[in-house]
């Protein structure tokens, strides 16, 4: 397949550690604008997945394709910069930086290292800081200690520093564990607003949140994809119920 | 060490001030006392840390650091010899005090240590330095701060220096009449060269080949050095099974000494089947090496412990009062020893400590009592030795199988050789 | 008056006020040439100190050989001094008058064609630099670009160190080998040798370590410096928020490299020589050691940490030989294991808050600034050493 | 130069490679198992050598003093203690100094490095600054000359079988005995490894004593063919570092394999180079290979 409209077009992934294949000749083709959630039992190959997307692992053969480009050989700051954002299942944020500091280093301008040297925090930095700080709640908190934070806050302000760079495609590694029923519910409720204008990838388990927020769904097992679709119709599917009440 | 040696400088004050009290002429009491026959003003014109009834003098060797192996030697011959001259009455009727500096086989901490004996301690004359480098790095500081500076070791030569008075053999002393009394007694005419990578083996090796293959019409059949330190000479006697000469001509020095010449011995080859001559194997190495890898091959010095005379005698008897019975000297060790000795007689002979008198006052002294025989100072600050060769035996000893008749003239800058 | 009270109070510019103060006044008014030169040769490796605190400290990366890039910067200059000391007239009791001493043993008869540019003091100044740097940048992309970090950095520096020393030793006709390069005299016709001249060579020194410090001050303020400390913590975070984390690393490696260089061309032209004791493994760590000592993440720290170093060893090899390797031993262990900060950590944790709580009621208090460079800690510190040294010297 | 020399000179000159295989390998097994299996940067591991050389020296000079008799005998004996008493202070230095800084590698080096300063003080006060060696008993000495021509050396070969021994003892405790199920299983998950019941902090002290007890034996096989003085040890750390970096750390065969690779490149280029030049070749080869494969030349592939 050459061009399609397609966010993110990924064919024929494998990869393999020792002989054993984590992901296995994997199909998976995401639209712009759509909310994607993978769900999959443990070692299903999920995290692997969105590794393999943004560069963390290295395909053993396949291609992903991103806009149309082909993303399997570029470093990984070359696929942020093309617009592919990335949050860790554990947050992973700078704690010993204020929240401020923690998006100002996010913005995308001065990247490379005399760029870094002459990066200047103007206007314009700052009128992005206060957006996103706006839209994930911390707008109050941005002289604050990022590791002061509440567990929450700090799974909002590492997808917020994703959003200071305005990624096509949003990765986000199971953003609502451990956090409280009303977190779960003001981040339901970002994650449903930033997909307006961007794509969105989410690894999640907990179902009530999947059905909330997931335009369709992807279910993994054993590196392959075992079902797509609606909730509905994927809740229904067999296989998909033999998967998980099986084991 | 011991820590007799650890003598802890007056500070800069009481020295100044007895300097100032010295300075007065009324103020005689002590050197009468002394019975001093010359007073400071006249025997010190030049600010030297000099009292009625002292001397101050500087040692400046490695006492740790990988060096503290070779130059524990020195530092107790240079000891012994000052204490002798004190127990003589000291020099000028002053005692010899020293103050000991730790190079750290270091050669940056040298040239600061030699800088701080010359500078602040205003020492007459300093005893020390052991490797090449050492000695480079503190050249510049005694020619620019005109200080004195013994220096025991034998060495590369191409090398004068007003400041300097070199106590140990230059190049063509301990190679030249080796080399001929190897295709003489020996018959050697294929030469294997051998050394460490630095500075001394190349250059000894260098006039060693000149003088094989321009004047002995000999050939040199393989030439190789090892990194300082290098414990692994397995191919390197692979590479002399090849070339089959007829004398392995040596220079290496340090730890790799003790395993090439285990090594050897393993790989069959030993004295009995091998002519080996060394450059760098004194009784000290031999510590390290053991007799029994050692036994059979020969050593080019100017001196051994072995030799019989009554000089040594008295020498090596002194030594073991002072270290133990178990103490070794080896050819620096007496070298070091010399120092003072040669010093004292300088200075006796100027009639001052003045760096200047001294240095002027010391071509043409003699030392009648040295243990390894007459020397003699010559114009270029080098001694007139003898040359020695000796073979090394089972129980770590050498007998000496053969002497220069005549002393050997030093000749730093040899013609032909370069 | 407020605003340079601000100034010095944000950027902790007040403890680099007070180094600069002790460096470029208390020093040379306290001690005599001869003190004063050395405390100028230890500053050099103050260079190498501060460049560690920019590479360990807020990169995260140690190196075990920055003796590399001292004794490359060191050689460059002593290549220059050197052949403007082999002049024909000076060394025309040579086989081949005009080239240096060594060459000359070694049997050269010609200058070797690569040592010909450094006939030129503006070349040799700009290899000084440049040589190190274009070093660093090699052995430094080629691993951070494949993710070599830690430990294995750390070793494969060593091994680096151990090659140049091998070679230097080995290639002693166009290096000097183990002897280094010695007798260097002038620079253009400029008697380094006098007193004088040391006096200036000092105040170059301080000067330039000084700025050295500023420039890191600046570096570590900008958006560089937090993108550092911030892939120290968390590599990933950084890479995948568009960062090319090797060339940050490359950067700092660069940056201390050529800050070791300054240093070693600086150690040349007061110590008058070079030699390849400085390359090896050995010195490399105890380099390390100073920083340690100083504070790995304070640049002033780093240098009170190297002067304390080197004037207790002074002092110790002066006066106890024997317990210097104790006392360094011990030095090394106890920063390890009690101090991780150094120097500047216990006047952070310690020193700080007591004066804090003696001034608590008049002055507001103190907005802490995470990595700030202690001041007044190490002056303290080295106090002892520093008396016995300096007493009775002239003024 | 006939077809028998040159047979012979190939002969020998591959035992020279074997044998410098073989104290490659014996110098850097200890670190293996320290630095490869706990990440413990031990830089003093060149002294705990030189203990056990020191240790050969001991009883040496108490045989020939006491029991002058048993000269022939005392080395296989000294040999052990070598290996106990580098252990005893390996477990010494493990409780005093690294279990406090099991989170902090790089501070181990710096730390294990003072440690490193301080021994060679220690052995220079007691042993003092010259080199020693301790007299070998005759057997251990000389060649075995199987043709005329050929000599392989007793020292080389009883090093290479201590080699074979040890290498051989440590695989099989790390892959058959108790021990090794711990140690492996605290290397792959410290905190599972702990919850199943493995004390690992023990487990911890064990492999760092042993590691310095496998040098202890290394720096006693040293004694037959090189010398003994406090600073040897500093002679092997980098060597030794380089063996197991260069083999990847965490393998076991990849310092096997490393140690002969790095053995024959030197032993061979030796041959045809300058001793200088051999060295810096296959310096430059090794930091090359590991700047294109920086896991070494065996690395376990993890999923991460």
């Amino acid at each position: 397949m050459s061009n399609t409209d397609f966010v993110l077009a990924i064919e024929d992934l494998t990869v393999s550690f020792d002989g054993f294949k984590a992901i296995d000749n994997l199909n998976l083709y995401l639209d712009r604008g759509e909310l994607r959630v993978v769900i999959g039992p443990n070692g299903a190959g999920k995290t692997t997945l969105l590794d393999l997307i943004c560069g963390k692992t290295r395909a053993s053969a396949g291609s992903i394709k991103f806009k149309n480009e082909e993303m399997t050989r570029l470093p990984e700051h070359i696929r942020v910069r093309a617009g592919i954002g990335r949050k860790f299942q554990t947050p992973s944020i700078y704690e010993n930086l204020s929240v401020f500091k923690n998006l100002e280093v996010s913005f995308p301008r001065g990247r490379g290292v005399f760029g870094a040297l002459g990066f200047r925090c103007d206007d314009e930095v700052r009128a992005k800081v206060d957006e996103v700080a706006g839209m994930i709640g911390l707008a109050d908190r941005l002289d604050m200690e990022a590791g002061l934070l509440s567990h929450g806050q700090k799974q909002w302000l590492e997808i917020g520093m994703l959003l200071m760079q305005d990624p096509e495609l949003l990765m986000l590694d199971e953003p609502i564990a451990g956090m409280s029923a009303k977190e779960r519910e003001l981040t339901a409720e970002l994650l449903l607003r930033i997909c307006r204008n961007r794509s969105v990838i989410v690894i999640e388990h907990d179902m009530e949140f999947v059905s909330r927020i997931a335009h369709k769904v992807t279910v993994m097992h054993q590196g392959k994809i075992l079902a797509e679709g609606p909730m509905e119709k994927v809740q229904a599917d067999p296989k998909v119920i033999d998967v998980y009440l099986g084991h | 060490m011991s820590s007799k040696y650890d003598n802890v400088p007056l500070s800069p004050e009481r020295r100044r001030l007895l300097q100032g009290l010295a300075a007065l002429p009324l103020f005689g009491v002590s050197k009468l006392g002394f019975g001093a026959s010359l007073p400071t003003a006249q025997v010190n014109t030049t600010g030297l840390a000099i009292t009625d009834t002292e001397v101050t003098v500087g040692q400046l060797h490695s006492a740790t650091g990988t060096m503290a192996i070779s130059e524990t030697g020195s530092i107790q011959a240079e000891q012994l010899a000052i204490d002798q001259i004190n127990a003589l009455g000291g020099i000028l009727g002053r005692k010899i005090k020293v103050i000991k500096e730790d190079g750290a086989s270091d050669w940056p901490t040298f040239a600061e240590k030699s800088r701080k004996l010359l500078v602040n301690d205003k020492v007459a004359t300093v005893f020390g330095c052991w490797t090449s480098a050492s000695r480079k790095a503190v050249l510049p500081i005694f020619e620019k701060e005109n200080g004195l500076l013994y220096y025991p070791t034998f060495y590369e030569g191409l090398e004068q220096s007003k400041n300097v008075i070199y106590t140990g053999q230059e190049a063509t002393q301990q190679i030249i009449w080796g080399l001929d009394w190897a295709q003489k007694e020996k018959g050697a005419k294929k030469f294997f060269l051998v050394g460490s990578d630095y500075i001394w083996p190349r250059t000894s090796m260098k006039i060693a080949r000149k003088h094989i293959e321009n004047f002995q019409k000999g050939r040199v059949v393989g030439e190789e050095y090892y990194p300082l330190g290098n414990t692994n000479f397995n191919s390197l006697i692979n590479k002399i099974k090849v070339a089959k000469p007829d004398c392995i001509f040596a220079a290496v020095v340090g730890g790799s000494n003790v395993a090439f010449y285990k090594q050897l011995k393993a790989a069959g080859i030993t004295g009995a089947k091998q002519f080996l001559l060394t450059l760098s194997v004194t009784e000290d190495e031999m510590l390290g090496i053991g007799g029994e890898n050692f036994a059979g091959f020969y050593s080019s010095m100017k001196y051994f412990q072995s030799l019989d005379n009554e000089n040594n005698k008295v020498f090596v008897e002194s030594f073991k009062k002072a270290y133990g019975p178990k103490a070794v000297i080896g050819d620096v060790t007496q070298a070091a020893y010399l120092g003072p000795w040669l010093w004292k007689a300088a200075v006796e002979k100027a009639g001052s400590f003045d760096v200047d008198k001294v240095v002027a006052a010391s071509p043409g002294i003699e030392l009648k009592t040295a243990p390894e025989g007459y020397v003699k100072v010559h114009d270029n600050h080098h001694l007139y030795s003898k040359a020695r060769i000796a073979q090394g035996q089972a129980d770590g000893t050498f007998t000496v199988v053969a002497e220069s008749s005549d002393l050997i003239v030093p000749d730093p800058f040899p013609k032909g050789y370069q | 008056m407020n605003a340079i009270k601000n100034w010095l109070m944000r950027g902790g510019y007040g403890s680099f006020v007070i180094l600069a103060l002790i460096l470029v006044v208390v020093f040379p008014l306290a001690m005599d040439i001869f003190r004063l030169n050395l405390v100028g040769k230890y500053l050099t490796y103050g260079f190498v100190a501060i460049g560690l605190v920019m590479l360990w400290g807020y990169g995260g990366v140690l190196s075990l050989g920055q003796g590399v890039f001292f004794g490359l910067g060191g050689y460059a200059m002593a290549m220059f001094l050197k052949l403007e000391a082999s002049d024909p007239e000076s060394t025309k009791i040579q086989s081949t008058p005009g080239i240096p001493d060594f060459m000359d043993w070694n049997q050269l008869t010609a200058l070797p064609l690569w040592w010909e540019p450094f006939k030129s003091l503006p070349f040799a100044l700009f290899a000084v630099v440049a040589v190190p740097v274009l070093l660093a940048f090699v052995v430094s992309f080629a691993m951070f670009k494949r993710r070599v970090g830690g430990v294995y950095f750390a070793i494969i520096t060593q091994a680096v160190a151990l090659i140049l020393t091998v070679l230097i030793i080995g290639q002693q006709g166009y290096t000097g080998g183990v002897n280094g390069m010695t007798d260097l005299k002038t620079l253009l016709g400029w008697d380094i040798r006098t007193d004088g001249a040391k006096y200036v060579l000092y105040f170059v020194n301080a000067g330039l370590l000084l700025g050295a410090i500023l420039l890191c001050r600046w570096i570590q303020l900008s958006k560089l410096g937090t993108l550092l400390l911030a892939m120290r913590d968390k590599e990933d975070r950084v890479r995948f928020s568009g960062y090319d984390v090797s060339m940050f690393k490359v950067f700092a490696f660069c940056l201390a490299a050529g800050l070791s260089a300054i240093g070693g061309a600086m150690f040349t032209l007061q110590v008058g020589f070079m030699s390849p004791s400085f390359v090896g493994i050995v010195p490399s760590i105890e380099m390390v050691i100073f920083a340690a000592i100083g504070g790995r993440m304070s640049l002033v720290g780093a240098v009170y940490g190297t002067l304390l170093v080197n004037f207790g060893k002074t002092y110790f090899s002066e006066s106890f030989p024997d317990l210097w390797l104790f006392l360094m031993a011990a030095l090394f262990i106890g920063v390890v294991m009690a101090f991780p900060n150094g120097l500047a950590g216990l006047y952070e944790s310690h020193v700080k808050p007591w004066l804090a709580r003696r001034r608590s009621a008049g002055a507001p208090a103190t907005l802490p600034v995470p990595p700030a460079p202690a001041g007044h800690a190490a002056p303290v510190k080295a106090e002892p050493a520093l008396s016995a040294r300096v007493s009775g010297q002239t003024a | 130069m006939s077809f028998d020399e040159i047979y012979n000179i190939t002969l020998m000159q591959g035992f020279a490679g074997l044998s410098l295989f073989a104290v490659l390998l014996l110098m850097g097994l200890g670190l293996a198992i320290i630095f490869g299996q706990m990440g413990v940067i031990n830089m003093a591991h060149g002294e705990f050598m030189t203990i056990g050389a020191y240790t050969i020296f001991l009883f040496s000079s108490l045989t020939e003093s006491l029991a002058p008799g048993l000269v022939q005998a005392y080395f296989p004996f000294a040999i052990v203690c070598a290996f106990l008493v580098a252990f005893g202070i390996g477990w010494l230095t493990e409780w005093a100094l690294i279990r406090h800084l099991y989170k902090r590698p790089l501070d181990t080096l710096l730390a294990t490095w003072g440690l490193s300063l301080g021994m060679q003080q220690v052995f220079r006060s007691t042993f003092g600054p010259k080199e020693v060696s301790p007299t070998l008993p005759d057997w251990l000495m000389g060649s075995w000359s199987p043709a005329e021509g050929l000599d392989i050396p007793i020292n080389g070969m009883f090093v290479l079988a201590l080699t074979v021994v040890v290498t051989g003892s440590v695989l099989i405790a790390l892959y058959r005995s108790r021990w090794g199920l711990r140690v492996r299983a605290t290397v792959s998950n410290r905190a599972m490894a702990n919850a199943t019941g493995i004390n690992t902090r023990r487990t911890d002290r064990l492999t760092f004593a042993i590691g310095c007890g496998i040098a202890g034996v290394a720096g006693a096989a040293f004694t037959t063919i090189g010398s003994t003085g406090p600073t040897s040890g500093s002679l092997y750390i980098v060597d030794a570092f380089l063996v197991v970096t260069f083999g990847g750390a965490a393998s076991l065969w990849g310092t096997v394999v490393s140690a002969f690779g790095i053995a024959q490149t030197q032993s061979i280029s030796e041959f045809f180079l300058s001793g200088s030049m051999a060295k810096v070749l296959t310096l430059l080869l090794i930091v090359t290979i590991l700047m294109m494969r920086p896991q070494g030349l065996f690395a376990a592939k993890v999923r991460r």
